[in-house]
């Protein structure tokens, strides 16, 4: 019923089962996780190569097969061309600069290694299968190309894209998008081209496309190594006591931490109005109070209304507490602002107090002010 | 036949003696207005339902296979059909307009006259009251936890919000519920025709614990509840030194301060000076908050009001007493007499065994090292009792 | 415009098999597989009726799974301080209960027959794309599994079916039940809306010629309405689960408070996904009543363009209502209003569907099978349940229900009530056209008063509890608040969970039943051709059905096309005539059999495409690793799809037996 | 009728996605904002290319429709580098970003301006494998049924992408905040 080769396979794949389940009951976490799937996968290759073996019995011939003579796979002359024993070295090449060099080399070299193999063993199997080299063939397409086409494919779009993303990212941001433009009009144009020349050579056609992408993929290999153009992080600024305190126009945006709150739902808004007071609002305590409650360690939204004609900011001081940093005691005094608000203007903050106003120095209440004009102070209670 | 029940349900659970969170007996105006709407809708659903089950039944009696001869291959008379759609519609008309209306009346806050701030944690609840001129006078927050303490007769806003998960705070007697939203303020009127307490629940899934966050609400007379807070402000008082309560202010001081906070207790270094004992349950908590046990013994529950730190007997009591008697009884808080030390204790002792928590170390570790809910402090029997002794004196 | 998957290749040429079988030489990876028979010809299957049968079967397996969960919260239920499940159990329990019954009984419930009758009752040989139909089926299969398996992996999923935030994040939720959950939903997802698309279009494309859209039976308009809300309702919760993936997985902060986020972007997401989806487990229901009733009247359906109308008003107004899920979440009086009205609004059309049910049984011949039993239960507890949703639909009044047990009452009103009881009508009123042979009538009325009278035990007492202010999702209720008298939450949970044990018993007779038809001794007879003079078009075929459907597809002259080939109505004294019978109608039909009939071949690729999907779903979870591996085997599968040929090899079929037979037995091809 | 189908569905999902983006697009840090990092000359010009794919993918449709298979392939495989060039342009635009300092969970605002634009991006990456496919499936002969047909239906969903492109540029991009 099966054939040795099968039983060998059989016997194989077993094993990698029962270490897997043993690996499974005697490793907990990751480690377990990482060698059950390796081994399962493991034993399934196996499988498919016992089947392999079962579906061809081995290669066997029957002696009995006068046919056989001609037409079994011993009878071959020679095996078909092979590119896979260099694909193999490339990749043992690979390994050895990847060793000495990167990992990243390494790691590719293993890749490829792995694939050459893996062609290799197919290739040598479907040299087997019969006499018919063109069948050979088409056995082999047909295991292989489902892997291969889809695999290719993706490898061969993402090397275009990403060595196309490195160029630009190489180039300065005024010329990049002229680049762009200049690419992308090249390939229209050589669309239009090629259309209108219905007699022109497939072969021109093709070496005109590989030497487009040849030159693409090594520009693209070339400015990713010689790194990008200088990029400037955007750094947050808003809660730097520094920003907080002045009165002036910084880099920021105008309408920043535009809420989705809706108005019922803030916990309190804190206007500023023409004379220059600054009062607080809330559901229910009336139009004008110089206090606002908020609960604590809760996340509570904020609207800040400018109805004077300056154009003036928010701060909400959060106290001073005593923090202990590498064994000396520093005082924290955590601020935070909105953004400058024009007249008539309104904007959004989101405040968390984790302690109640006991906890603070009573020399620095909670408070919300508006930096430069005197006497502009809501104290926040939190209980 | 169900719709009949149905209907029968709507008549019958106005005058039997009911579940405390029954929603047919309403006992402020906000339920009341709610009632008015309901029960004509669902005397208009009930006889709509009769009709058309009897509608059924007689067709399926009338019209059974009696060996008659085929009927008519009729596809419909839209004269008919149109009549009949424009009856529901026409009844329907009928519901909305009142609807609309009781809507925005139960979104009105110009007649507030007090103000408490609802916040839902998993898995308790935190009613604080800002220092207002409102309620009649309160001067200084009031942070508690557990029952919901609220003057009679007085328009009562809630502004709910929630520090963790979305909860939804209910007291059915007294108004339909609102969801808690982290990060919103949503307000939900008040107000109780008598005093009294009214049973409420968290209605909004809110994790493990959701079925142990129940609340009540009680309502005392405007007197009572000056009483009431004057006896929130009440400075704090430190048990007589030698006590077993002084033993339990110490173990309290010690196990857990970290959390709970009770105000005015301070700690004596040794060299004399007195620094205040302030909790930071932000530090350990996920939700950044701790009931503040200053008072405790003002309030009859304990743990989400999942157990009563009254004994049964008390408690029945309580519930049971007259409008005019009640308040006296209510500002009695919790006795020695009457303290339930069975199911505080075994709380104390290891409260995540008695009310579903996250609060073991496994569970911290997926949480940053913080706990939902009151961890097991392994505190010894000794500890216990002296805690307890503490907390009785706060009141 | 369709890709209409059916072969152009020229008939099969009776030449005579080769002498020799050559190997394909076909593009395609592999040939097609050409199995009739045994284990492969269900699993590479293209062919809608046994695709049908395995969403059945699929979908009932998930029904005894969501039946036990629901059998255990009531056992938790029945006395005060439940303790046979821990909370966070419950909470798995209740949240695993709703989304098995929604996503994995009653709609796929309603794929099956919607995929086994939608061609036959439109006179198609299959859908419009057939292996497309297989892959939805394989998704929703590989989908549930891997949702279940959760169970096994750490916990279930432990939010509440409607998975509201921030409680279902990585925080308050911290096993991998809320991932299993947004993944195998994803999976599903792919699969209803393949197979709305499918469906829509082999509606609108594949009818019989006369066929107009108002010649139409009910339960494919249903269905097609049901397949629009699909359509549009899966890309919403699509986007809602991806972004759930994202905070969960990735770090993302769509739904975190302190970030600036607002939670109820959830609940809008879900809700608008949500409230066609009620619409979308029932209207397949009322499609199947409309069937039945005139059926079993003897009586055309009543008004059918109403019927027809008012279901696709419920279709277009159910995008207008969602909020109504959302009276207590804080939106505002005039939001609250406006939805309020519109979700009053809905109650119209559903009105009027209830209205022509009963005026298709006015004055008609009523024939009490088991089939109709249920219907006439389902019009009733439907009607329950449909005005127990007026009363909240008054917003006010709602803000005392939600959430309560009022609710659960309401919904199994009309989910089990309404739907399920529908359900099991077509499983007895289908049955002997599915597999040739009628469930015994006997066991079956018993089956449905069991039903009947556990549901109304069961869901009827929660109208009281809930008023009574028991809140949903509560793992217990304690004495101390259950209250005294008639009204007295201990005595009504007991009811409750006694109740849930003869809707028991009622399954399991459903399910002897069906093994007492189909065991191998069973002498139950073949069934007559037309058990139930039946009116419409997948009736003109044998029982079962031909693979092929139709030895030749029917014109259709009129509604209830059947009907009006067996019987003559005079015209002018509305008197019933019986002019041929179902076996005469069906011999003039098979006389004008078609010469040359070609069906789609089965194929491997659907269901390998599928169980690359779970595979992605525990990369995400465990180990990204083996996202690279599904991705792998998706790929394959794509190309493997892609070229493959649009039929197997003549050569791997035997030659027909005759000129025009369809008989495709397996060659021998060693 | 199919595609329609589909493609009416896809257009809730960007709905969705676009809701989404609408709602959280000003939550983000004072500095790190849209007006901050978006390069929109850069994104202007790469959505023209993306509206020229759109025209050689109507000279795709019209050489197959006049059966001229050497030009549909053609026109498919431009239509094909195009999106390719746009797909790459937003791989840039990304990695400019997030060198930026915007990551895909700096704030709100990013998150669903990843996810929106990712979840397109992910859309004309699909269609460029089918436009691939197509060319690779007909230059076999083994487009099943019509073959103009099927170049129609991978046009309307191409086309769709670009329309959905359109409007995610005018409301990311150009409408401020």
């Amino acid at each position: 019923m099966f054939t040795t080769g099968s039983k060998l396979f059989i016997g194989s794949s077993v094993l990698a089962i029962v270490a897997a389940v043993a690996f499974g009951v005697s490793y907990d976490g990751a480690a377990a996780w990482t060698a059950a799937i390796g081994l399962i996968s493991v034993s399934i290759a196996l499988l498919f190569l016992m089947a392999i073996n079962f579906w061809v019995r081995d290669s066997n011939v029957s002696g009995m097969d006068s046919d056989a003579t001609t037409t079994s796979a011993a009878a071959q002359e020679r095996p078909s061309n092979s590119m896979w024993p260099a694909v193999g070295a490339l990749g043992g090449a690979l390994v050895a600069i990847g060793l000495v060099a990167t990992p990243v080399v390494f790691k590719a070299g293993i890749v490829v290694l792995l694939i050459a193999l893996f062609e290799w063993l197919v290739q040598a199997w479907s040299d087997r299968a019969s006499s018919d080299r063109r069948f050979n063939a088409s056995v082999r397409g047909r295991i292989m190309h489902p892997l291969e086409f889809p695999v290719l494919g993706a490898v061969g779009l993402t090397v275009i894209i990403y060595s196309f993303s490195r160029i630009m990212l190489f180039l300065s941001k005024e010329s990049g998008p002229a680049v762009f433009v200049i690419l992308a009009a090249l390939i229209t144009l050589g669309g239009f081209l090629f259309a209108s020349r219905p007699t022109l050579k497939a072969s021109v056609v093709a070496g005109i496309c590989t030497i487009a992408t040849l030159g693409l993929v090594s520009t693209g290999a070339v400015m990713a190594i010689d790194g990008e153009r200088e990029m400037h992080e955007h750094a947050t600024v808003s809660n730097e006591p520094a920003v907080c305190s002045s009165n002036e126009e910084t880099e920021v945006d105008e309408k920043a931490s535009q809420g989705v709150a809706a108005k019922s739902n803030v916990a309190a808004t804190i206007i500023y109005n023409a004379d220059g007071e600054l009062y607080g609002q809330q559901v229910g305590m009336g139009e004008y109070s110089r206090m606002v409650t908020l609960q604590r360690s809760n996340t509570s939204q904020i609207m800040f209304r400018n109805l004077s004609d300056e154009t003036v900011r928010l701060v909400a001081n959060m106290g001073a507490f005593e923090v202990d940093v590498n064994g000396t005691t520093v005082t924290e005094k955590p601020v935070t602002c909105t953004t400058l608000v024009e007249p008539d203007g309104r904007q959004f903050m989101t405040l968390v107090f984790p302690k109640s106003s006991a906890a603070t120095a009573p020399t620095d209440p909670y408070t919300f002010t508006v930096p430069g004009v005197e006497g502009a102070s809501v104290e926040i209670v939190v209980p | 036949m169900l719709g009949l029940t149905a209907a029968s349900a709507a008549v019958l659970a106005g005058c039997a003696k009911d579940a405390p969170q029954d929603t047919w007996q309403p006992k402020g105006e906000n339920a009341q207005k709610i009632h008015d709407l309901q029960w004509p809708v669902f005397l208009v659903a009930g006889i709509v339902g009769v009709i058309v089950l009897a509608a059924i039944g007689f067709v399926v009696i009338r019209y059974r296979d009696k060996g008659q001869p085929m009927p008519e291959q009729s596809h419909g008379k839209p004269a008919l059909e149109i009549a009949l759609t424009i009856l529901p519609a026409l009844i329907l008309v009928g519901v909305g307009i009142p609807t609309a209306s009781t809507i925005f009346d139960l979104a009105d806050e110009s007649d507030t006259e007090c103000i408490i701030n609802v916040t839902g944690q998993q898995w308790w609840w935190e009613y604080d009251y800002p220092a207002q001129d409102g309620c009649g006078g309160i001067a200084e927050p009031i942070v508690t936890s557990g029952q919901l303490v609220i003057p009679a007769n007085t328009n009562v806003l809630l502004r709910l919000t929630s520090r963790d998960v979305i909860h939804s705070f209910w007291i059915p007697a007294l108004n339909g519920k609102k969801d808690t939203v982290p990060g919103r303020v949503h307000t939900l009127r008040m107000q109780a025709d008598q005093p009294g307490i009214y049973a409420g629940q968290c209605t909004e899934f809110c994790g493990l614990s959701h079925a142990n966050m129940k609340m009540e609400a009680v309502a005392l007379n405007p007197d009572d509840f000056q009483t009431w807070v004057g006896n929130q402000l009440e400075p704090y008082v430190s048990p007589e030194a030698g006590s077993q309560a002084a033993l339990g202010e110490a173990a309290f001081t010690a196990n857990c301060a970290y959390c709970h906070q009770v105000n005015g207790l301070s700690s004596t270094a040794p060299d004399g000076t007195v620094t205040p004992v302030l909790a930071n349950p932000d530090q350990f908590v996920v939700s950044g908050a701790a009931p503040n046990l200053t008072h405790l013994m003002t309030r009859n529950t304990f743990a989400g009001a999942t157990w009563d730190l009254l004994t049964d007997e008390c408690r029945d009591r309580v519930w049971n007493a007259s409008p005019e008697e009640f308040g006296a009884l209510y500002l009695q808080g919790v006795t020695a007499e009457c303290l339930n030390a069975v199911d505080l204790r075994e709380w104390i002792r290891n409260a995540p065994a008695k009310k579903p928590m996250y609060a073991s170390d496994a569970q911290k570790a997926n949480s940053d090292g913080k706990v939902r809910g009151m961890p097991a402090l392994g505190l010894n029997e000794t500890q216990i009792d002296q805690i307890i002794a503490y907390l009785l004196e706060r009141n | 415009m369709a890709i209409i998957e059916r072969p152009s290749t020229p008939a099969l040429a009776g030449s005579g098999a080769p002498a020799v079988v050559t190997p394909s030489q076909a593009y395609g990876v592999l040939k097609r597989p050409v199995s009739t028979t045994g284990w492969r010809s269900w699993v590479f299957t293209v062919d809608h009726k046994k695709l049908g049968i395995m969403y059945g079967v699929v979908a009932m397996f998930f029904f005894l799974v969501g039946g036990v969960e629901a059998l255990l919260i009531r056992l938790q239920l029945a006395g005060p301080e439940g303790t046979v499940l821990s909370a966070g159990l419950y909470n798995e329990m209740f949240t695993m209960h709703a989304t098995t019954m929604v996503f994995l009984f009653v709609m796929p419930m309603g794929a099956a027959f919607a995929n086994y009758f939608i061609p036959l009752q439109i006179g198609a040989r299959d859908v419009a794309f057939p292996r497309i139909n297989a892959f939805g089926f394989w998704c929703f299969l590989v989908g549930g599994i891997f949702l279940n398996t959760s169970w096994f992996l750490g916990g279930a999923a432990d939010g509440g079916w409607f998975m509201y935030q921030p409680n279902a994040n990585a925080l308050f939720s911290p096993s991998h039940g809320v991932d299993f959950w947004g993944l195998g939903l994803q999976i599903t997802g792919i699969a209803s809306l393949t197979g709305a698309v499918n469906l829509i279009t082999t509606i609108l494309n594949m009818r019989a010629p006369g066929m107009t859209l108002m010649k139409m039976p009910i339960f494919t308009w249903m269905s097609l309405v049901t397949q629009f809300l699909l359509l549009f309702a899966m890309p919403v919760i699509t986007v809602a689960l991806f972004l759930l993936m994202f905070q969960r997985e990735f770090g993302a902060t769509f739904f975190d408070v302190s970030a600036g986020a607002d939670p109820l972007l959830w609940q809008h997401l879900f809700w608008i996904f949500g409230h066609p989806e009620v619409y979308i487990i029932v209207l397949p229901g009322f499609g199947i009543a409309s069937e039945v009733l005139p059926v079993f009247s003897r009586k055309p359906l009543f008004g059918y363009r109403f019927v027809v109308f008012s279901g696709a008003a419920i279709g277009f107004v159910g995008w207008g209502v969602w909020a109504h899920h959302m009276f207590a979440s804080g939106l505002g009086p005039v939001s609250v209003a406006v939805f309020s009205m519109a979700t009053m609004l809905i109650a119209i059309p559903t009105g009027v569907k209830i209205v022509n049910w009963v005026l298709t049984m006015w004055g008609g011949k009523i024939w009490f099978t088991t089939a109709m039993l249920f219907i006439v239960g389902m019009i009733a507890q439907f009607t329950i349940g449909g005005l127990s949703g007026v009363t909240h639909a008054v917003a006010p009044s709602d803000t005392q229900q939600t959430d309560t047990y009022y609710i659960i009452a309401h919904f199994h009103y009309t989910i089990f009530g309404g739907a399920v009881m529908a359900l099991f009508a077509g499983f007895y009123y289908w049955w002997p056209k599915m597999f040739g042979k009628l469930l015994s009538e006997r066991l079956g009325k018993w089956n449905f008063w069991l039903m009947m009278i556990g549901v109304n035990l069961t869901f009827g007492p929660m109208h009281i509890i809930g008023l009574q202010g028991q809140p949903r999702r509560m793992m217990n209720w304690t004495e101390a608040r259950a209250g005294e008298g008639f009204f007295n939450l201990g005595f009504w949970n007991r009811v409750a969970s006694f109740g849930s044990l003869l809707i028991t018993i009622g399954v399991i007779l459903f399910l002897v039943n069906v093994w007492n038809t189909h065991k191998k001794s069973s002498t139950t007879p073949k069934a007559p051709l037309d058990p139930w003079d039946a009116r419409s078009l997948e009736w003109i075929t044998a029982s079962p059905p031909k693979e092929h459907n139709f030895d030749a597809i029917p014109t259709v002259h009129a509604l209830d096309e059947f009907f009006h080939r067996k019987y003559e109505v005079d015209h002018d004294t509305g008197e019933v005539r019986k002019i041929a019978s179902a076996e005469e109608v069906l011999a003039a039909e098979e006389a004008k059999a078609d010469k040359h009939i070609h069906l789609p071949s089965p194929s491997y690729w659907p269901i390998i495409l599928a169980v690359s999907l779970p595979i992605m779903g525990y990369g995400v979870i465990f180990n990204r690793l083996l996202i690279a591996v599904g991705g792998v085997i998706l790929l394959l599968a794509m190309f493997g799809w892609a070229l493959e040929p649009s039929v197997a090899d003549d050569s791997d079929y035997d030659p027909p037996v005759d000129g025009g037979g369809t008989s495709k037995e397996l060659a021998n091809i060693g | 009728m199919a595609m329609w189908m589909f493609l009416g569905s896809e257009c809730l999902l960007f709905g969705g996605l676009i809701s989404t983006y609408m709602l959280y697009r000003g939550r983000h840090p004072a500095d790190l904002g849209p007006d901050q990092v978006f390069d929109i000359p850069f994104t202007s010009v790469s959505s023209f290319v993306l509206l020229m794919s759109s025209l050689t993918m109507v000279l795709a449709v019209s050489s197959a429709a006049q059966k001229d298979d050497r030009r549909t392939n053609l026109w498919l495989t431009v239509t094909a580098l195009l999106g390719a060039t746009f797909v790459g342009g937003q791989v840039y635009e990304f990695t400019s970003f997030y060198r930026e300092g915007l990551g895909f969970t700096s704030s709100l605002f990013s998150s669903s301006f990843f996810t929106l634009t990712g979840f397109h991006g992910v859309h004309v990456t699909v269609g460029i494998i089918m436009l691939m496919a197509l060319v690779g499936i007909n230059k076999r002969g083994r487009i099943p049924g019509d073959k103009a047909e099927v170049v129609e239906l991978v046009g309307l969903y191409w086309h769709f992408v670009d329309v959905v492109w359109i409007i995610i540029f005018t409301l990311v991009y150009l409408i401020p905040s």
